[in-house]
């Protein structure tokens, strides 16, 4: 298959979260429910149900007391540059074709076979197990930026794909260049709303925008480099238990050591 | 009763014994048909699937029954192609066996998907990248197949024989028959295959990710192997029990004996390489993404005696069997190394759905248990009492066994 | 030429022939396909102009200065604002909630009588306030009658509560304990006067003692941004953030150090700090220090560690980070911002003495000029008025409820509960149905904050005076609900009273211009700051004098209750869209977890998933146990926010509420009553 | 049991015989004739069912009085196109009964009075799942997508789809993908969808 090919595109959205700012608190949550019209769950503790385009991890070093560490680690859709979950789906419902790297889902298309799923490493992926129910009334908050999905279709983070196209909008209309978006003319919900302004978002192969220098920053890593999947969410952390813990220890040389905090 | 429409020839048990064994059977088809119409009208919610366990009981049953109906298409191909002629007294029963598998997984996955009204689409908007894309066709396609080889032992009933047009129709479809197992053989050779592919390209999924030749991942032909290596001899135990619940002989040891050569012979090429590629996977490939062999294990329910029983305990043990004749030549070590085959194959299908999704791979994750629910089990069974349903109905009324009259005299 | 069935057969093989040829089977199924790509009952987007207006959300008890999305007219998200210098862009995930929070199911729907026990009807609302009016008017006079519990301590709509409650010869206006009830009587032992504030963004060392300010104490989202001004992503941090508390909560996650502190032995922790600087060279020049320094002796890093568990080594480090900053700011507080002792917050705030940044790091806040005259809030809590109610020592006949939850959020709730059923007249303005709404006799309900004008002035925590105001965002609230202030003052008027105002919006702007600020520039988004006053403060040694010696026995835990913002408050149940963030190790099914450390829970004979049942006082609450290495030794941590009885399908009867089993005590030398260091007994089930 | 069914096949085998020749090919193209009429002709008119404009809306009379298209379909500052024109916009003229033509009394009285929205139908209406950009398109003739309704008195009925709930002139997919691809314009699903 397609393993090893990473498309290239001129404009590569990435998105850098800082994770020794990131308090945990879920406004990104909240806010991408918010955009994206996720409707809420009565028994929203039942994990293996819901849905969570973006979802904050806790890590822990392991440790107790005082040594003990926790860092909060927000997980959107990785958008990789070699989506493992792209080249399985059977009906083109899912793909990685438009300039800026972002990887589509085509909720009419998709027709629930789940292979994305089980595909994703990173569980970016759900599925839609029930019809979108909101409380009465609250079907008029729903935001304009996705459409509602009926069950059965996979869903995932697409970096508030609208706002990128409202950005080139609001470009054409000043008479500026849709195709060279400034630094913060597009924000992902979660990136906008963070009060700790942990999450950094741009083009990562612009020297403009601030990602671009903050994804080769020495202390930037990417969740399971080793497997190839080249994604364009970066990670920063002064904290080398959690730059180790991001990719099994690969960097380490030490296969394996990651077992006790599984 | 029905007499009239019985084989020529043969005996049948009384119709009002046949209605009370058929009823019995619908019974558990009726359950699992509510299940079925249930999770239409509800969705796959009211199953025992979740966001991580996204393939569960379902898929593991529609890769086990089609590795083990392969025994159609690989008879088939040996029979028709390779003209080995013995294999006539066995060959309807694998078209039979194959058409249930085939049909039941079909029924299965319509129900997995979550948008059933929009299975089609595999056709209408086809992603050429996707091993599931050539699983969708193929099997769509080999079921056809498989309809078109069945079709002419329907036509040899007794009294649809009768017409003229049938029975003309049945000839020249038998005469014509190698041209759909030579249709046959290559369909079924790359879903089983694509099957095994879909697992293998799994490049997030280090339990099941595996490298491979140009764009088949290794998966694709162990696949294939441990398809052709199962399924003539699943063959012989669905014929063997129907042996033992007829209580008349339908296909001889000699037949019998030669497809569990078959078949061992094609375990034995399987599990070399599956030795071979399980050795270089937990050697090469896992410490190159920084995980261990130890890693892909866990506890008991996912534990390494797993992998073993599969290989070694369901697979070397019973490939030496079969391939040994003073062994394959006892009828109880033939079925017991029979089952032991079919039982790797189911295990080895199990595994790589469930374990590989079951992992963790964030490192920070926990390894997920899944069990299915009522849903998935009786829907299955569904499928089971489907199979049942059609076998009886194929032996009371058509010519499945060419031997039985003489055999029974 | 009759047709027979030859004949009939043919026509139809030709009428199916024909149809292949006309449009009929592909557009049939090219629009069958389309149907089953567009349910028809999934709920469909609202089109139209996608606006932004600013708005002040008070759902969160600091308010964030937000910007509501709309299209159409109609709310559907919220941004941050970030023009607002204190919110700069920031949302705390509460507020984030705020337009789906409109149509909570929740929510009071039109004015509500009670009719029996948990039964309400819906009434008219002249009926409504005709009925307050009459209960008003019957008490109209009479001392001690009439009594308000508000749980909102920067809006103006608590001037007009306690200007009513004067002109009806009544003083009984009693706020929610807070942090900045007891960091006020904790100025008052140190020899000042005033709301202190503290200023995070001027800090390069900021020591965080129980408060829990990058998540729930003072100014959150301020909080947050002073914070990650210090540290750019991807270059050096500019500050130090420290947190000592009991549980490895938010602010821990992120501060560049942890220390665990058990919730009792707080001020210890900061007198055994102020012991190693006094030893390291400090020196106060307040009137007190001799007598300060005395006191500080006795707690020797020996002594903390017997209290705290914490090694010399982690002290002593701490000191020397302390000492090497240039502007170091201490921040005490409960961890889940009330109940604290004025001890524990003079303990914390004499080491910003000691430090010399009193008016520097720490400032005091001049009080603001009254909009309504009147007297204000009283001297005591609601919590211990209501313990009078139940007592008997006070006794009103109609209780005003605004914006607060006692019947839930109070400690020993349910006594507090009972408490509130000796008074015969009771009337909630509540948005939604919360505990104290459902035990009321009449609910009015109150419009969401996108519906209304309401302003927030000094929310506890800020360095500088501060005042936000709001405007509606909607021209008409979704539900039939008015302004609980506007209801008021017609009732004022109708009970012979002039308050000198007709609307809310009217006593803002009158509150904006004694404040001098522009009202129309800040119903915009915009903010109002004046300077903090001056004035030195003494190192409270005489109240300090008072700590008493930590003591925890065996079978008992320490009770580390925790806020998480983004669960709720006290009288807002965890919005729907926040249930997703709320882990599965804190709240399964209907099952809470409290989290203690393995030691602990080895030590208590429990194991993580146990069923268990905390008992204190007369209260108790069931939980399962869930092991967290970063909970302070022989410390369970219990989250806030659970066990609701009201409220909607989202949170009622989801997991247990922690203030039932807070054990109020005195304060030794103060008359506080206190609760942060509530012990419990943990037993199996 | 035996005998029945022999003789029920020997019937079914006899009438095959008999029925021999009849009729000829003209049976079946009768059928035939018959179809490709009633799929040309009356399918598409069972298809959809008609519907008018709640208001009827004359862009001529409007057009008469000097107005521009952009008086009422403009570009917002976001980049956003704002489509048909809400009662904000028609009230600066409409407040009240200005004119003489029923219509805008229904207008007036039914809707702008009464702070409704109007109902308008809209053509060329994609569904939620689309993201169409104005914007980018503003370079084409509004007629290549749009019906020509500038010079109209009275709005052209509206024909929905009773199958899949769309106006009749609503584009597919297939043909926006066609442009694109001549235009040389990406047709990547989020070109378009959301």
């Amino acid at each position: 298959m397609s393993h090893g090919a990473t498309k290239e595109f001129k404009v590569t959205w990435g998105m850098v979260i800082d994770l020794d700012k990131c308090t945990g608190c879920g406004a990104c949550m909240t806010a991408c429910q918010v955009e994206n019209n996720i409707a809420p769950m009565v028994d929203a503790s039942n994990k293996l149900r819901t849905l969570s385009w973006v979802l904050v991890f806790e890590l822990n070093n392991g440790k107790s007391g005082a040594e003990a560490e926790v860092a909060y680690l927000p997980r959107p859709c990785m958008q990789c540059g070699n989506p493992a979950c792209v080249p399985v789906c059977p009906v083109v419902a899912t793909e990685k074709n438009e300039e800026g790297g972002i990887v589509s889902q085509i909720y009419p298309r998709c027709i629930g076979c789940r292979y994305c799923m089980a595909a994703c490493p990173y569980h970016a992926r759900y599925f839609n197990w029930e019809d979108p129910i909101f409380p009465k009334g609250m079907e008029k908050a729903l935001s304009p930026s996705t459409s509602a999905r009926p069950r059965g279709v996979v869903e995932k983070c697409n970096f508030c794909h609208t706002r990128f196209m409202q950005a080139k909008e609001k470009a054409r209309q000043e008479g500026g260049k849709p195709n060279e978006l400034a630094d913060g003319a597009y924000m992902p919900a979660c990136a906008e709303i963070c009060p700790t302004g942990a999450i950094s978002f741009g083009d990562v192969k612009n020297k403009e925008h601030k990602v671009f220098d903050l994804a080769q920053g020495k202390d930037a890593f990417r969740l399971l480099e080793k497997l190839g999947l080249n994604p364009q969410v970066y990670y920063v952390s002064k904290r080398e238990w959690v730059r180790k813990l991001g990719d099994n220890y690969a960097a380490t040389g030490k296969p394996g050591a990651a077992k006790k905090h599984s | 009763m029905d007499r009239a429409l019985f084989p020529d020839g043969l005996e049948r048990c009384s119709f009002g014994k046949f209605v009370l064994w058929m009823g019995f059977i619908s019974a558990f088809f009726l359950f699992g048909l509510y299940a079925m119409l249930l999770i239409f009208a509800k969705g796959i919610v009211v199953t025992g699937l979740d966001n991580y366990f996204g393939f569960g009981l379902w898929i593991t049953f529609d890769l086990a029954v089609i590795a083990l109906g392969a025994g159609a298409f690989f008879t088939g191909f040996l029979k028709y192609i390779l003209k080995i002629d013995q294999l006539k007294n066995i060959i309807n029963l694998t078209v039979i066996v194959g058409f249930i598998c085939y049909s039941g997984a079909m029924l299965v996955l319509t129900m997995d998907i979550g948008q059933p009204i929009r299975a089609w689409f595999g056709y209408w908007h086809p992603n050429v990248h996707s091993m599931l894309t050539e699983v969708i066709f193929c099997i769509t396609c080999y079921l056809l197949v498989l309809i078109i080889e069945f079709v002419p032992l329907v036509l040899e009933q007794k009294q649809l024989n009768k017409i003229p047009f049938l029975h003309h129709l049945a000839h020249n479809m038998h005469v014509n028959m190698a041209l759909f197992a030579g249709i046959g053989t290559f369909l079924s050779t790359f879903h089983q295959g694509s099957l095994g592919g879909m697992y293998g390209v799994l490049q997030g999924r280090p339990y099941a990710f595996r490298e491979g030749f140009f764009i088949w991942p290794w998966t694709f032909f162990l696949f294939v192997l441990s398809a052709v290596g199962s399924g003539p001899i699943f063959t012989v135990l669905v014929c063997t029990f129907m042996e033992k619940l007829t209580g008349r002989k339908l296909v001889d040891f000699k037949t019998k004996a030669l497809m569990g050569k078959i078949a061992g012979t094609m375990l034995t090429v399987y599990v070399f390489f599956k030795i071979l590629d399980t050795w270089a996977w937990a050697n090469n490939y896992l410490p190159s993404i920084g995980m261990t062999f130890d890693q892909m294990f866990y506890g008991n329910i996912y534990g390494k005696p797993l992998m073993f029983t599969e290989i070694i305990l369901c697979g070397l043990v019973p490939a030496i069997m079969l391939i040994t004749p003073s062994i394959r030549n006892n009828p109880a070590m033939l079925y017991t190394a029979g089952i032991l085959d079919c039982m790797g194959v189911s295990l080895n299908r199990y595994l790589f759905t469930v374990q590989s999704i079951a992992m963790p791979i964030l490192p920070f994750d926990k390894w997920q248990f899944y069990a299915p629910n009522w849903a998935e089990w009786s829907t299955c069974g569904m499928i089971v009492a489907f199979g049942f349903l059609v076998m009886s109905m194929t032996y009371r009324y058509l010519p499945v066994f060419p031997q039985e009259q003489g055999m029974n005299k | 030429m009759g047709l027979d069935r030859r004949g009939f057969v043919k026509i139809v093989v030709g009428g199916v022939a024909g149809t292949l040829f006309t449009p009929v089977i592909w557009k049939s199924l090219d629009d069958v396909s389309i149907w089953s790509q567009n349910w028809p009952w999934i709920p469909r987007l609202n089109t139209g102009e996608v606006k932004a207006k600013a708005a002040l959300s008070k759902l969160c008890p600091a308010g964030c200065a937000v910007k509501v999305k709309t299209v159409g007219g109609l709310p559907f998200a919220v941004a941050g604002n970030t023009a607002n210098p204190m919110s700069k862009g920031g949302v705390c995930p509460v507020c984030a909630a705020g337009a789906q929070l409109m149509y909570s199911p929740a929510r009071v729907k039109s004015p509500l009588k009670k009719v029996g026990e948990g039964k309400f009807e819906a009434i008219k609302w002249e009926d409504a306030e005709a009925l307050l009016v009459e209960k008003l008017g019957v008490l109209k006079g009479q001392a001690g009658k009439i009594a308000a519990i508000s749980g909102d301590e920067t809006g103006t709509a608590g001037e007009v509560i306690s200007g009513l409650l004067g002109g009806l010869g009544n003083a009984g206006y009693y706020m929610m304990p807070s942090e900045k009830f007891v960091a006020e009587k904790g100025v008052k032992l140190m020899g000042g006067s005033g709301q202190p504030g503290f200023d995070i963004a001027g800090a390069d060392l900021v020591l965080m003692i129980g408060a829990d300010a990058l998540d729930s104490w003072g100014p959150t989202v301020a909080n947050q941004k002073a914070f990650a001004a210090t540290r750019p992503t991807g270059a050096a941090a500019t500050a130090k953030f420290v947190y000592a508390g009991p549980v490895l909560n938010h602010t821990a996650a992120v501060s560049d150090k942890f220390l665990p502190v058990p919730p009792q032995a707080t001020a210890a922790f900061a007198l055994g700090l102020a012991n190693l600087l006094i030893g390291a060279g400090a020196v106060s020049s307040a009137s007190d220090f001799a007598e300060y320094k005395a006191l500080a002796a006795k707690h020797t890093v020996e002594e903390v560690e017997k209290a705290t568990g914490l090694k010399a080594e982690s002290m002593k480090e701490l000191a020397a980070l302390i000492r090497a900053a240039k502007a170091p700011l201490v921040i005490a507080g409960a961890s889940f911002g009330q109940g604290a002792g004025a001890l524990d917050f003079v303990a914390g705030a004499s080491l910003n003495v000691l430090l010399g940044r009193v008016g520097g790091g720490m400032t005091l806040l001049p009080a603001a000029p009254r909009a309504v005259g009147g007297v204000g809030a009283s001297d005591k809590d609601a919590a211990s008025f209501l313990a009078e109610v139940s007592t008997g020592k006070a006794a009103p006949g109609a209780l005003i409820v605004y914006a607060a939850n006692p019947a839930y959020a109070l400690p020993q709730a349910d006594d507090m509960a009972k408490a509130l059923g000796n008074i015969a007249f009771k009337v909630s303005f509540s948005t939604y149905m919360d505990e104290t709404a459902a035990l009321c006799d009449l609910i009015l309900p109150a419009p969401h904050p996108f519906e209304r004008y309401d302003d927030v002035l000094n929310p506890y925590g800020v360095a500088k005076p501060t005042y936000l105001v709001g405007a509606p965002v909607v021209k008409k609230p979704v539900m039939d609900c008015k302004d609980p202030v506007d209801v008021l003052l017609g009732a004022a008027g109708k009970l012979g009273l002039t308050l000198g105002f007709e609307t809310y919006a009217d006593v803002i702007k009158a509150k904006a211009k004694a404040l001098g600020a522009d009202f129309d520039a800040l119903a915009a988004g915009g903010i109002w700051n004046g300077e903090p006053k001056g004035g030195a403060l003494n190192l409270g040694a005489s109240a300090l004098a008072k700590v008493a010696p930590v003591t925890l026995d065996s079978k008992t835990l320490a009770l580390a209750p925790m806020s998480n913002q983004a669960y709720g408050s006290a009288t807002l149940a965890t919005p729907p869209a926040n249930l997703l963030a709320v882990r599965n190790t804190e709240l399964l099914g209907k099952d809470l977890f409290v989290q203690m450390s393995a030691d602990t829970a080895k030590k208590a004979g429990v194991a993580e998933g146990a069923k268990v049942k905390l008992s204190a006082g007369k209260g108790e609450m069931k939980a399962r146990v869930h092991l967290n290495e970063g909970v302070a030794p022989g410390t369970v941590a219990v989250l806030m926010g659970f066990g609701r009885s009201a409220w909607d399908e989202f949170t009622k009867g989801k997991g247990d509420n922690v203030y039932k089993i807070l054990t109020v005590s005195d304060e030794a030398g103060t008359g506080l009553k206190v609760w942060a260091g509530s012990t419990v007994t943990v037993a199996k089930i | 049991m035996d005998q029945k069914l022999q003789e029920l096949w020997g019937e079914v085998m006899e009438e095959k015989k008999q029925c021999k020749g009849c009729g000829g090919a003209l049976p079946f193209l009768i059928g035939f004739v018959a179809a490709v009429i009633a799929g040309w002709v009356l399918f598409p008119n069972l298809l959809y069912s008609k519907k008018v404009q709640p208001v009827r809306f004359s862009h001529k009379i409007h057009q008469e009085q000097g107005m521009e298209c952009d008086s009422c379909h403009a570009f917002r500052d976001d980049g956003s196109y704002a489509g048909l024109p809400k009662n904000e916009k028609c009230q600066e003229c409409h407040a009240d009964v200005v004119g003489s033509d029923p219509a805008e009394k229904v207008y007036v009285e039914q809707y702008g009075q009464k702070g409704k929205e109007v109902p308008w139908l809209i053509y060329q209406k994609q569904p939620d799942n689309v993201f169409f950009s104005h914007n980018a398109h503003k370079e084409i003739e509004c007629g290549k997508c749009h019906l020509d309704v500038g010079k109209t008195d009275t709005p052209p009925v509206y024909y929905e789809n009773r199958l899949s709930g769309y106006s009749k002139q609503t584009m597919k997919m297939w043909q926006c993908e066609r442009c694109h691809a001549e235009k040389a314009v990406s047709n990547a699903c989020h070109v378009c969808h959301k």
